[in-house]
């Protein structure tokens, strides 16, 4: 039992943790009275899952060896065409909860035809993911501009907004999926059958072809699944904002992978917690609306981040290394 | 024979929860050949990466050579003095020339700034002379097949000038052939006074070069024993503590067919493969390298479809183009390759041994049923004596028989009908030879199908029904092998 | 026997590029001339010349993303020792040379000594560089870069008349990208060096038994990248003649787009100089042929993405139709 | 844009699209001396990136600081609804600058300008400049971009009226605010398009680099470039007239006035058309009460540029 609790601490969550922890006490005494104000923490708890679920989306992509950098752009082309929909279903006098449900639907479905189209291109095709999916970055933007000719898409029904601002017992929405992904995301990835494969692609895909592993679908999958969640994001953005625009959350993509590899995630793919990314998710988000309570310069706060996330990869060298 | 070169004194090497290597100590001697033995785990490669500096040993060990002392070695200092290893898994970079891979460390160990192309083309011409290999210099080595990287590999130690040569498993993809035609290389430069530390399963052939002997068990040093001292049976017993020889199972004819394999071609790969495969029956497949075993054996696994050709099992048609659907229809594929085919090195024993069976592991929800994986893994590597017997032990740091048979388990685990073995016993040692050999046997009674896919005769004829001779791409012929000997084969397959 | 190489590995994007020129060609004729090609030229000197860095990084299995931020970085440094320093071609070279080879090796040191991989020391440093210019800038543009450099900026070498009288040459800047071409084709093909960094990409940890110091390398490869971001760096402000620390935003994507479509592997080990210079070639042309063929500006982004997707998949399916094909038994 | 709040302190939050450039570095100039003058506490802080989601981000967190005032200058007017009708929820005044927000949430606007009239002003620099016929073409900041987008519409819609010569040859060319694309889009235009006789850049970077296109083509006199650019930054292509003319107003004095306009509501004074603002000069405000316009933009040209400091 006590060693269980010792390996839990000295294992690579937990020591993101306790860091978590850290940054959570820091930013406490640095805005007195201001960040841990019960409006602070449901206001951190509004911003957190859009951002959580695009970089666990990122993740199981990450853990299959590959990447996706059309990720922020799968999102705002699935809530421009589904928004689209929406809006124009609201203003033809539709029922609203109708036209919401139509409207993410259509958000999904489009994401799941970016998913095809990432998950042809890499795994039937087999181009490089990391250029595939710049293409793709490049391609969807470009439709989503097409669509919009730069504007952004508006007049969502109520109804629609209540699904980014709304709260259940006083636990804002957004929350409530994120929770509800994080359960699902890690039912899938680590616990089942295909999530199992993925880790073992994610290690060496030709193994995993010659134990009987259908590697292609299952990769194909896993893009199509990374861009539905990339859709729920979606939905989350364009309710908070009410709108949708092409260029919503593109500061986003690097961020994502940034939190997939500072939560332990291996960049080559093959290895990777759920609980990991999350927490490095929290830790993120606390560190930006810390020092921006604070009142910190915005780019220095790029500095903490980037510095954080150097120190945090020297720390688990230093550790690994002393564990040999 | 020539005087020391090498002293080894109290090596010892503990890894968390293994001590791989306790007090080893002997000498080795310029101008002799000189064998490493014991079985899988006992600390030969361990012993090797200590003297090439890949890990340092604990604490009291000392190594010594030409009288000096060797301390902190590092990769490059081993390199410098002149001891060269030829590794299991190759060290070759498939992205570089074929001349390149040999000729390189030349020009590193020199410390040169620049490289010299012609230099090297010398270099490389030089040592693939040596071998009497002919290969186009400039083709990238992952084009090689897999035995002609292994030769490149000792192309470059040659390329080195080493004074001590350390072969670790070199024969494991050779042909007879080519194997007569590496230790011919071996002998001429043992003549020029290079030491050779040689490690090998395979007893016939290290009786055929080595001077002297020293048997590993459990990592502990057993002793140095001269060529003369031994025989096949002592040496066997020193190594594994036991008496071991192959058992020549009795042969069946088996009427029953399970698998057919009808006019199977294709283009650069095989042409006209006609056999059949019967239930309980053992079905030896053998000839050179690059004969196109592996190729074939691939085509039925769905690997490498064919132009053209039909496949019945039990009599009805089936189409096989994908390894998943092999599986389904209860064929599994042993790869000769574990290393990159086999095996996730990253992951845990059990990971991969649950890897081809995921589904039968997992409920209907298609999540995976822990306890279920966990003593199905167990049950596995209790069959195989896979040791160490930790299940969460990563593939990558078993020893290499262990590690075959990981790879077996994971497929007997499918429970399939037809079980496709390529090189089985590649770098297995003997006791643990004969239990495979028992194993497939037993599975064979049990009405399995097995096609073994094995360049070394007496494994075919221990336990081979029947045996089909390749050569060039096709069939020359199938035997029983009842009364056969290694030359009706070996006369066949040429 | 190396024509034979060129051939399996440049040979497909060469076409492509070969195949879009031509398009471009008879949609617009002007595309073919002397003058598009100069502007083509300078005016994507500074994403050759990154792209080269890039191809080694690439090579060795890592990749930087840091690029554009150092790029931001040594141009505020560079002009600011311009109009406070000294405006001297030299040791403005030297100053931006040297900036950039220390932020390269900062680098190389996380990721040689302190193993952390590639892309994520990149991207924290790329978040602390970009961070401090912009906060130590405010983004200001800095401007008054002294005549005598703005001078040299515009000289222009083989110049000739055109028909409508003006004159065109090619721009002084070439003679910064064509060393550095001639520089990294020569470390990569003729130093150990070099060879130890396609080692390292093909199979690091045999590199290091063989004897490369991989640390040594990766640690020379990120400075060596972060030094031709310092010449980078003095030929776009030559060009530009004045600075702006946003002008790199999201250019990293640009520099490993433009290697990896030349052929590189984001896994490392393969890539070459000929490569890179046709991959940044095709880049060029796409964006040039854009306006030329009078694309409508919303299908743009389209257009590239699926020309990007296009000459890969192109590229892979025919490396795999090969690879099918390859015989790999001699049947009798 | 590090003041610190003092609780019995008023305190302003001024937030451009983005921060980091130096058209909203000039804002930031501004507001911040305004709160020196007024002597209260202003913060100046926005997104290192025009990205609405990282604005609505900040503003959230700035909620929870809590402060009295919000000015924003939207990446995107309907993404910042919510957020400001939470702000507005919590009592705080909010305001939008630069570029409009939904007009129902906000309580006051303060703009340079109106937008029409400018989009239509820079119109007719171009024909001034160019002649009221021939090709021309338009390089932008970003095809996104909302407040550049209500300039080129409002001046193509004018064109079309006003100036039926003209002919725009392609659409708005995206730059990505860059000089460097700007220059390079630029040049291909000058080739795709031979006929060319003007170039019209709008956002700060873009005139620049057409300018520099043109200069370094030799074609000063048969292209006209005109744009919206600030007068110093542009000073080397006006002296050669490669930039025939650029037209901006001073963001510092946007800054100020948008302070100054915040402070005022806050202590319950309305804005008056007419008024004089210290520092700034006389406003005007439309009829709705709370669209406050600072004055017409000022022009720039190789005669007059050195006389302005922003
Ligand atoms: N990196 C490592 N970490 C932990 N244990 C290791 C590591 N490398 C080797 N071992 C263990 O050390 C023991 C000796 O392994 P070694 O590879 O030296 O055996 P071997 O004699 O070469 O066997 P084989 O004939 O099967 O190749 C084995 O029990 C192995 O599991
Ligand atoms: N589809 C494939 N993909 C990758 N490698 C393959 C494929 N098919 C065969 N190979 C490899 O190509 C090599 C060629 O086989 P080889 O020429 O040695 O013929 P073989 O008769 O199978 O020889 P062996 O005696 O080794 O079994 C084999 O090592 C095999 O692993
Ligand atoms: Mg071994
Ligand atoms: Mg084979």
């Amino acid at each position: 039992m006590k060693s269980g609790v010792k390996k839990l601490i000295v294992s690579k969550e937990g020591i993101l943790f306790c860091i978590f922890l850290f940054v959570f006490f820091l930013m406490s005494l640095l805005s007195p009275g201001r960040f841990l104000s019960w409006y602070n923490l449901q206001s951190m708890a509004y911003q957190l899952p859009e951002f959580g679920i695009l970089a666990l989306s990122m993740m199981i992509v990450i853990v299959t060896g590959g990447i996706n950098l059309s990720l922020t752009y799968t999102a705002t082309l699935s809530m421009i065409v589904g928004g689209m929909v929406m809006a124009n279903i609201s203003a033809a006098g539709g029922n609203g909860i109708l036209a919401v449900l139509a409207g993410i639907v259509i958000m999904i479905g489009m994401a799941s035809l970016c998913g095809v189209f990432n998950g042809f291109v890499v795994a039937y095709i087999g181009v490089t993911p990391m250029l595939a999916t710049l293409g793709a970055m490049t391609l969807f933007e470009g439709i989503s501009l097409n669509i919009t000719k730069g504007g952004a898409i508006s007049g969502f029904p109520f109804e629609f907004l209540m699904i980014g601002s709304g709260t259940v017992l006083g636990i804002p929405i957004p929350m409530i999926l994120f929770i509800l992904i994080i359960v699902g995301t890690w039912l899938f990835l680590e616990r089942s059958k295909m999530g199992m494969s993925i880790y073992m692609i994610g290690c060496n895909p030709k193994v995993a072809l010659y134990s009987g592993v259908r590697v292609k679908r299952i990769i194909f999958q896993t893009y199509l699944i990374a861009s539905v969640l990339a859709a729920i994001a979606g939905v989350l953005m364009a309710s908070r904002y009410n709108s949708a625009k092409e260029s919503y959350g593109s500061s986003y993509l690097l961020q994502a992978v940034a939190a997939s590899v500072l939560g332990g995630t291996n960049i080559s793919g093959g290895e990777g917690k759920i609980a990991g990314t999350v927490i490095a998710v929290m830790i993120l988000q606390v560190i930006s609306s810390g020092l921006n309570i604070f009142g910190l310069n915005r780019y220095l706060t790029n500095v903490v981040m980037g510095g954080i996330l150097i120190v945090v990869l020297t720390i688990n060298f230093l550790t690994e290394k002393r564990s040999k | 024979m020539g005087r020391t070169l090498v002293e080894i004194e109290k090596i010892s090497k503990i890894f968390p929860g293994v001590k791989a290597l306790q007090n080893v100590g002997f000498n080795i001697n310029t101008g002799e050949i000189h064998a490493l033995i014991g079985e899988n785990g006992a600390g030969k490669s361990t012993l090797i990466k200590i003297l090439s500096g890949v890990y340092q040993p604990e604490a009291g060990g000392k190594i010594t050579m030409n009288g000096k002392v060797l301390e902190e070695l590092t990769p490059l200092e081993s390199l410098r003095n002149g001891i060269v290893v030829i590794y299991q898994d190759f060290s070759l970079f498939p992205n570089l020339s074929v001349m390149e891979n040999i000729a390189l460390g030349h020009s590193v160990e020199k410390n040169d700034t620049l490289v010299s192309w012609k230099a090297m083309e010398a270099i490389a011409a030089d040592a693939l002379d040596q071998l009497g290999l002919i290969l186009d210099f400039h083709v990238p080595l992952g084009e090689l097949s897999v035995a002609k990287q292994q030769l490149v590999a000792i192309a470059r130690a040659l390329a080195n000038n080493a004074k001590l040569l350390i072969l670790d498993e070199p024969t494991s993809s050779l042909s007879k052939g080519e194997v007569k035609k590496l230790f011919e290389i071996m002998l001429s430069l043992k003549k020029r006074g290079i030491a050779l530390l040689f490690i090998s399963h395979k007893l016939d052939e290290l009786f055929a070069v080595s001077d002297r002997f020293t048997v590993l068990r459990d990592g502990q040093y057993i002793g140095t024993y001269s060529e003369d001292e031994l025989d096949d049976d002592q040496l066997i017993s020193l190594m594994v503590g036991r008496k071991i020889e192959y058992t020549i199972y009795p042969k069946n004819k088996k009427e029953e067919p399970l698998l057919e394999i009808q006019n199977f071609s294709k283009k650069g790969n095989f042409q006209d493969i006609n056999f059949t495969l019967h239930k309980g029956e053992i079905l030896g497949l053998t000839g050179l390298v690059g004969a196109g075993r592996t190729e074939v054996a691939q085509a039925i696994f769905g690997l490498n479809p064919v132009d053209e050709g039909t496949m019945l099992l039990d009599g009805a048609p089936l189409v096989i183009n994908t390894p998943d659907e092999a599986v389904k229809a209860g064929i599994a594929y042993v790869p000769e390759n574990r290393l990159q085919e086999g095996l996730v090195l990253r992951k845990s024993i059990e990971d991969n041994i649950s890897l081809s069976v995921l589904d039968s592991i997992s409920a209907n929800n298609g999540l995976v049923d822990l306890t279920l994986k966990r003593s199905l893994t167990e049950k596995w590597m209790d069959q195989l004596g896979i040791r160490p017997n930790n299940p969460q032990m990563l593939a990558s740091k078993l020893s290499g028989g262990n590690q075959q048979r990981v790879v077996i388990s994971k497929w007997l685990a499918t429970e399939p009908r037809v079980l496709i073995v390529d090189e089985p016993t590649n770098g297995i040692d003997i006791g643990a030879k004969s239990e495979i050999h028992q194993l497939l046997r037993e599975l064979a009674a049990s009405g399995l199908g097995i096609l073994v896919i094995s360049s070394e005769l007496p494994e075919i004829l221990a336990i081979a029904d029947r045996v089909a001779v390749m050569r060039h791409g096709r069939i020359i012929t199938q035997m029983f092998c009842e009364g056969l000997n290694q030359e009706d084969i070996m006369s066949k397959a040429l | 026997m190396n024509i034979k190489s060129l051939k399996i590995k440049e040979l497909p994007i060469l076409l492509i590029l070969l195949l879009l020129s031509l398009i471009i060609t008879i949609a617009n004729p002007t595309f073919l001339t002397v003058e598009n090609f100069l502007d083509i030229l300078k005016s994507n000197l500074v994403l050759a010349m990154m792209a080269l860095g890039m191809l080694m990084v690439l090579l060795t299995g890592g990749i930087d993303v840091s690029v554009a931020s150092i790029i931001a970085a040594v141009t505020v440094i560079t002009g600011q020792s311009l109009i406070h320093f000294s405006s001297n071609i030299f040791v403005t070279i030297l100053v931006a040379c040297l900036s950039g080879t220390l932020m390269g090796l900062v680098n190389g040191l996380l990721i040689a000594k302190l193993k952390i991989p590639p892309i994520v020391a990149t991207l924290g440093t790329m978040s602390v560089i970009l961070g401090l210019v912009l906060y130590l800038t405010n983004g200001a543009w800095i401007t008054g870069i002294p005549d005598s450099f703005i001078e040299f900026g515009r000289i222009t070498l083989f110049s000739f008349e055109l028909v409508d009288g003006r004159t065109i040459g090619f721009p002084v800047q070439v003679l910064f990208l064509i060393p550095v071409i001639f520089l990294t084709w020569f470390i990569l093909k003729k130093t150990v060096i070099g060879r130890g960094i396609y080692a390292i990409g093909g199979n690091l940890e045999s590199a290091e038994r063989m004897g490369f110091k991989a640390d040594r390398i990766l640690i020379f490869v990120y400075s060596f990248e972060g030094f031709l971001i310092g010449l980078a760096a003095v030929v776009h402000t030559s060009i530009m003649r004045q600075v702006d620390p946003n002008a790199f935003l999201g250019f990293e994507m640009q520099v490993i787009a433009a290697v990896v479509l030349g052929g590189a592997s984001v896994l490392g080990g393969f890539g070459s100089v000929l490569g890179t210079v046709i991959g940044v070639s095709l880049f060029c042309v796409i964006n040039n042929g854009l306006i030329l063929m009078h694309i409508p500006v919303f299908w743009q982004k389209i257009v590239v993405g699926l020309i990007i997707i296009g000459s890969i998949s192109i590229d892979m399916i025919q490396k795999q139709r090969v690879e099918k094909n390859k015989i790999r038994v001699d049947v009798e | 844009s590090q003041e610190v709040a003092v609780s019995d302190e008023i305190t302003i939050v001024v937030m451009p699209k983005l921060v980091g450039i130096p058209y909203f570095n000039a804002s930031e100039t501004g507001a911040i001396q305004a709160g020196k003058d007024l002597g209260i506490n202003v913060i100046y802080t926005g997104p290192t990136t025009p990205d609405a989601a990282e604005q609505v981000r900040m503003l959230e967190d700035l909620i929870s600081k809590g402060v009295d005032a919000i000015c924003v200058a939207p990446n995107d007017a309907a993404a910042m609804t919510p957020v400001l009708m939470k702000a507005k929820k919590a009592g705080i005044a909010v305001l939008d600058w630069d570029t409009p927000a939904d007009a129902s949430v906000v309580d006051l606007s303060i703009h340079q300008i109106d937008d029409r009239e400018y989009g239509e002003h820079i119109w007719d620099l171009l024909v001034q400049e160019m002649g009221d016929t021939g090709d021309y073409a338009i390089v932008t900041g970003g095809l996104s971009a909302a407040n550049l987008n209500t300039w080129i519409d409002a001046g193509l819609a004018y064109a079309k009226k006003q100036y039926p010569g003209l002919n725009l040859v392609t659409g708005k060319v995206p730059t990505d605010e860059k000089q460097q694309v700007a220059y390079q889009k630029t040049l291909d235009l000058i080739k795709a398009y031979p006929n060319l006789k003007g170039v019209v850049g709008v956002s700060t970077p873009a005139p620049l680099g057409a300018a520099q296109a043109v200069q370094e083509k030799g074609m000063k006199d048969s292209i006209a470039v005109v744009g919206t650019s600030l007068p110093t930054d542009s000073g080397p292509y006006l002296a050669d007239e490669s930039l025939r003319v650029g037209t901006l107003w001073d963001p510092a004095k946007l800054g100020y006035l948008t302070v100054v306009m915040a402070y005022n509501f806050l202590n319950g004074e309305k804005p008056q058309d007419g008024q004089e603002i210290a520092n700034v000069g006389k406003i005007s405000v439309w009829a709705d009460g709370r669209t406050v316009i600072m004055g017409p933009p000022a022009d720039f040209t190789k005669e007059n540029y050195a006389s302005f400091s922003f």
